[in-house]
């Protein structure tokens, strides 16, 4: 056992070595008074990694545009591939050793994990999450357009087009079941009918069954709710099998890279992402904004909007910049005009939009 | 009186007759031989007698009562059987203690988790271990062992469950001679405690100096049975032992 | 039924694609015997190889075809010199390998996604160019029906590779008993080498096949082998038959039960397809 | 201060995983790589108790136990007719099953949406929302199993389990039913899976089916193969290194648009270097 021994203390004082090193490191580098620190957690590996990477790409844009004000503003980005064990840690150690001010998360899991270790430490913590579960508790926030607000724009506009039979793709995640529930909710009391309902699971690649399943269902028109890849490969499948019936979705179409394939198709988003705010990100990335990337846009100016009306010298506490983003109304950001409602939901409308020739317009609400 | 007898015993391996309706009776407190040409059937008729390989047909009878068409290897212990084999299986990552405290504890999944007689069992390890001469070697791995020592430590294995018979496969090959002496004497103390011995073994020296009765096979079947002394001068078993 | 053909057709397509992972995998399988989970990825460094000569270099598509298999026949020889050969050398068990082969697929997914970002990409041009047939009802498009037609071919080449030429013969030596071979002077080391370069390619060209059929990512190679495995298991280990009738089996099934149950229990299906043929028939269809 | 006790709560949490996988993987030489299965049902029982009847803590974790322990035998009971690679792929598909039920069994498990607002335990008056006295609770838990295990192991019962890991014909000749006992070893880990499931979902306070996929199975594996099979001190050693692993690679920056997936190459080659070099574990003595 003699040599092992060697090992483990090998293991044990390398490992000590190099945490107590970043601990003294880190507490000499200067905490001026003034500097606003964002912890900011998505997945920056494994299958969503490209969603993180927009997630970074967007607040890095908004910081590079943020002009000057009052206090300095940093931003660190923490990797927790989506899996809940490394979200709490990345809180943990944004929290103990960035001592963050403010928390950026992304996806419902993520948020969920959070928001208890935000009000617990009294962090402003924003999630780009559909279930509102994450806004509870004064410091959490949501910045996801409800699904009772698309909802209600896409029932009037099936209504406005006369259309009765209604099919549904959906992904097993928690955006898609949260509208879904809410829809059918909403459509009780309309003659619209829900005539098919296909699930799939994040990953699935060959939908060509369920698109069989659903073919002879009548339906009039497909609503798909899935992230990209799925999306498009769904799509493509569903023209090769010569599907020609129309297809609408709430949000997930603008997201993705080929929009030639939902070409003359219409469907809702939460309000408009301002062009400039495409075009700001496809000149940094030289791709179009992922999903969320509008959101972490709007969240990052929103944090700063709130501690810069904080007035004083001192750093702001995250009592007074909650008090200023409750008053928050028409911020035009990324995703329109967005105003903050009182239970820490930022709502934007949503409107009517159609892809004309590969570019999304709004068609108005 | 015969402790253990095969009826038409079959064995086939996809097709090929291993033990091919083989019927013997086992004195009970003899030192019983078996012998013949590699691949006569030896190994495989211990197999079946210890539940290691499935009888496809024909029966074993024990104490000439018990009828068993089918036998799992962790019954073979309630029939008093116990065995060594050919080539060596020790528990090897396991201490030289170890591998006799495994096979005397507790059977049952309760009592082999709250163990209320473990120095009993320890006084038999030793007693078994002091015999084959391995007790100094006692907390050294059983991969560690000369294979000498890897065979008297199976055989030590076998001792300490103190059954009824012993099923011994090729004990001496490989032994120095002063380990063949210690094999030998255990084997006739074996007998003189009114135990069973099954000897499979080459050395016709050996048969001759110890086996009370011998079984010659030779393609799974029986060839000739009966004392040492008048069976191997027959001419049909010299030849088929020697001749081809 | 209007859909029936077209989920006979989804099925086949289905068990064409696990047939050319399965075969591959059986290749491997019956002679190193243990689990490489780093399999699956030699179809994402296909398929990322073929974008890269294709779409960076701007060479014709038909060379960076043959370019991307062979450079991931090179990637698979490699894998196995540098690393699986070095743990056989060092007497190393399956578990090990299987822990090692983890270690691979973990580094060479995140290798490619730092070259090519993880984003999904897909291999085919825009949506007009697929040519698409339909047979007895059921629609089918251009490369599937490739993917159809190589699944065929790959395992005629396997079973007259294996059966009827010399280097199959060690092939198969190799596979009932490694030692054995090696005690008649088959330098199974060598051979392993080329079989793995043999196995890596053609799940290079599934995955090529499967990026201009769906498109591919770096993580897409865990759930192919997983699927590929389950068919060789349920077929019969190392049997070549076995693999693609497990293959194809696995295909029906699980079509046929998102048709009967829903989407969301696919992987399930599969998997417990797996378990009732462990417990009622582990040593697969073919094999004896 | 906080990041650290967090860390080690998590440490404590794994090192719990670790040690009861090590009784099957490590002493009875069973690869079963379905333990995140049953932490995630013992997660799951407690999230779903403490948020929908009035029930406390610590009676959701007996039922959690209850519930894995019924599970657990069906499970053992199919495992018990497989050995070597088959009975780990059928362990792969018992996890792959139980976490299409975590995902799709919407009215129990919410589904992927999953279980938020868990409380924490409540004893005595003691405020568990203070992370430093659930990791007082944490380790009292992680010293009862460790305990409990090292009975285990010393005892002939332990002995047992080390000869069915060494040659499982050999100790059944010698009259010890082997299918029980890889049976009990099975349930008893599981049980203690479940424990550790109760103290994650109480402590995150969010659960959801993706922290219980074969994913985290083979990251339990990993644990127990890098600290050593066949020792229990070991499976803390490998706790605290691969927990501690990637926190101290969130300090090592690279540059920063490809700093996350670099840690995972960094992680790969680690398992590929440490069964090259050490295949037995920091301080293991059975090679696996």
């Amino acid at each position: 056992m003699k040599q092992s021994t060697k090992w483990i203390i090998g293991v044990i004082v390398a490992v000590a070595v190099v945490a107590i090193g970043y601990f003294v490191l880190k507490d000499s580098s200067d905490i001026s008074a003034k500097t606003i620190k964002i912890g900011v957690i998505a997945p920056m590996t494994g299958d969503l990694a490209f969603m993180g990477e927009g997630i970074r790409d967007a607040i890095l844009i908004a910081k590079e545009n943020m002009g000057n004000t009052k206090n300095r503003y940093e931003v660190i980005f923490e990797d927790d591939q989506l899996d809940a064990k490394m979200s709490a840690s990345a809180a943990n150690k944004l929290l103990s050793v960035d001592k963050v001010d403010a928390f950026v998360t992304f996806s419902s899991v993520t948020g969920n994990v959070v928001a208890p270790i935000a009000e617990q430490n009294k962090a402003v913590h924003f999630g780009i999450a559909s279930d509102s579960n994450v806004a509870k508790g004064k410091y959490n926030f949501i910045h996801w357009t409800p699904p009772s607000e698309e909802n209600k724009v896409l029932i009037a506009e099936l209504q406005r087009r006369g259309i009765r039979k209604l099919g549904i793709f959906k992904g097993n995640a928690p955006g898609a079941i949260a509208v879904i529930d809410d829809l059918k909710e909403q459509l009780k009391d309309t003659n619209i009918e829900v005539v098919t309902e296909q699930v799939f699971n994040s990953g699935e690649k060959d939908f060509r069954t369920i698109i069989a399943k659903s073919k002879d269902s009548g339906s009039e028109i497909y609503l798909l709710l899935a992230f990209s890849p799925e999306l498009e490969i769904l799509v493509k499948q569903m023209r090769e099998t010569g599907i020609t019936t129309p297809i609408t979705s709430i949000e997930n179409f603008e997201m993705s890279e080929q929009l030639d394939l939902f070409e003359g198709e219409w469907y809702v988003n939460s309000a408009d992402p301002t062009a400039d705010f495409i075009n700001k990100f496809n000149t940094k990335t030289d791709k179009s904004p992922t999903l969320g990337a509008a959101n972490a846009y709007d969240i990052f100016n929103l944090i700063v909007a709130a501690n810069e009306k904080v007035e004083g010298t001192s750093k702001p506490t995250s009592d007074q910049v909650v008090t200023e983003l409750m008053k928050i109304t028409n911020f035009s950001g990324a995703l329109g005009n967005l105003s903050v409602n009182e239970d820490g939901i930022i709502v934007s409308k949503a409107a009517v939009r159609i892809i004309k020739d590969g570019k999304p317009v709004t068609v108005g609400n | 009186m015969k402790i253990i007898e095969t009826k038409n015993l079959v064995k086939r391996f996809n097709g090929v007759y291993a033990i091919d309706r083989l019927s013997i009776g086992i004195e009970k407190g003899q030192i019983t031989g078996i012998v013949g040409p590699n691949g006569s059937g030896k190994t495989t008729l211990i197999n079946l007698l210890s539940g290691v390989l499935k009888i496809d047909s024909g029966e074993i009878v024990v104490d000439g009562t018990e009828k068993i068409t089918r036998i799992l290897p962790h019954q073979v212990f309630f029939y008093g059987i116990t065995r060594t084999f050919q080539n060596v299986r020790l528990f090897e990552q396991m201490t030289v203690l170890d591998n006799i405290l495994v096979v005397i504890t507790e059977r049952n999944i309760f009592s082999s988790l709250f163990e209320k007689h473990i120095e009993y069992h320890h006084k038999i390890a030793e007693e078994v271990l002091q015999k084959v001469g391995l007790w100094k070697k006692k907390n050294q791995l059983a991969a560690n062992l000369s294979y000498g020592q890897r065979k008297l430590l199976e055989i030590a294995r076998a001792l300490a469950m103190k059954a009824e018979v012993y099923l011994f496969d090729e004990p001496f090959a490989g032994l120095f001679p002063e380990m063949r002496k210690i094999v030998s004497v255990i084997v006739q103390e074996l007998k003189q405690k009114n135990k069973t011995v099954i000897l499979i073994e080459h050395d016709i020296g050996l048969i001759r100096e110890l086996c009370d009765y011998i079984f010659v096979m030779n393609e799974g079947r029986l060839l000739a049975e009966g004392k040492p002394e008048s069976v191997l001068e027959r001419k049909e078993i010299i030849e088929a032992y020697f001749g081809n | 039924m209007g859909i029936l053909p077209q989920l006979i057709l989804n099925s086949i397509i289905a068990g064409a694609i696990y047939t050319l992972v399965a075969l591959s995998f059986n290749l491997i399988y019956s002679t190193t015997k243990f689990f490489n989970l780093a399999h699956g990825v030699m179809a994402a460094i296909g398929g990322y190889a073929v974008f890269y000569f294709s779409k960076t270099l701007g060479l014709d598509i038909h060379i960076a075809i043959v370019l991307g298999v062979i450079l991931t026949g090179f990637v698979g020889f490699g894998v196995d010199k540098f690393i699986y050969l070095q743990l056989r050398k060092r007497k190393a068990s399956n578990m090990v390998l299987l822990v090692a082969s983890l270690g691979v697929m973990t580094a060479l997914q995140a290798i490619i996604a730092i070259l090519f970002s993880s984003r999904f990409k897909t291999l085919s041009g825009n949506i007009d160019t697929q040519k698409i047939f339909t047979i007895l009802g059921g629609v089918i498009t251009q490369t599937q029906l490739v993917i159809l037609l190589s699944a065929v071919l790959i395992m005629a080449g396997f079973v007259i590779f294996l059966y009827k030429t010399q280097f199959g013969k060690t092939v198969r030596a190799i596979s009932d008993d490694e030692e054995v071979a090696r005690i008649i002077g088959i330098n199974t080391n060598k051979i392993i080498g080329y079989i793995f370069f043999i196995g890596s390619a053609v799940t290079g060209f599934t995955g090529i096949l499967i990026g201009f059929d769906v498109g591919i990512e770096p993580t897409m190679g865990l759930s192919l082998l997983l699927k590929g495995v389950i068919a060789s298991i349920v077929g019969g280990v190392g049997n070549i038959y076995g693999g693609v009738l497990g293959a194809f089996l696995l295909g029906f099934v699980e079509n046929f039960g998102i048709w009967k149950i829903s989407g969301e229990w696919k992987d399930a299906i599969a998997f417990a397809l797996l378990i009732v043929f462990l417990i009622f028939r582990p040593r697969g269809i073919m094999n004896k | 201060m906080e990041y650290l006790i967090h860390l080690a709560i998590l440490f404590v949490i794994y090192a719990t995983l670790g040690v009861s996988l090590n009784l099957v993987v490590g002493y009875t030489g069973l690869l079963s790589v379905t333990h995140a299965a049953f932490y995630g049902i013992g997660a799951y029982t407690t999230a779903i108790f403490l948020t929908k009847s009035g029930v406390g803590f610590f009676s959701s974790l007996v039922s959690g136990i209850v519930i894995v322990v019924v599970i657990s035998f069906l499970v053992g009971v199919v495992l018990s007719k497989f050995k070597g690679d088959y009975y780990a792929l059928v362990t792969f598909g018992f996890n792959a099953i139980i976490f299409a039920v975590f995902l799709n069994w919407q009215n129990l498990t919410n589904g992927s949406l999953g279980v938020p607002g868990i409380s924490r335990p409540e004893l005595f008056g003691i405020n568990f929302a203070n992370n430093f006295n659930f990791l007082i609770l944490a380790l009292i838990f992680f010293v009862l199993v460790y305990f409990a295990s090292r009975f285990i192991v010393n005892s002939s019962f332990g002995r047992v389990l080390k000869a069915i890991r060494e040659d499982e014909t050999a100790i059944a000749v010698f009259g010890y039913k082997t299918l029980s006992f890889k049976l009990v070893v099975f349930i008893i880990s599981a049980a203690m899976a479940a424990v550790a499931g109760s103290l994650f979902a109480s402590y995150i306070t969010f659960i959801d089916p993706s922290s219980f996929q074969l994913t985290e199975s083979m990251f339990i594996l990993a644990i127990i193969i890098l600290g050593g099979l066949g020792n229990l001190r070991g499976s803390i050693l490998g706790a605290l290194f691969l927990i501690l692993l990637p926190e101290i690679l969130r300090f090592v920056g690279f540059s920063s648009d490809i700093d996350a997936q670099m840690r995972q190459v960094v992680y790969g080659i680690i398992l590929i270097l440490l069964m090259l070099y050490r295949p037995q574990g920091l301080i293991g003595e059975y090679k696996l």
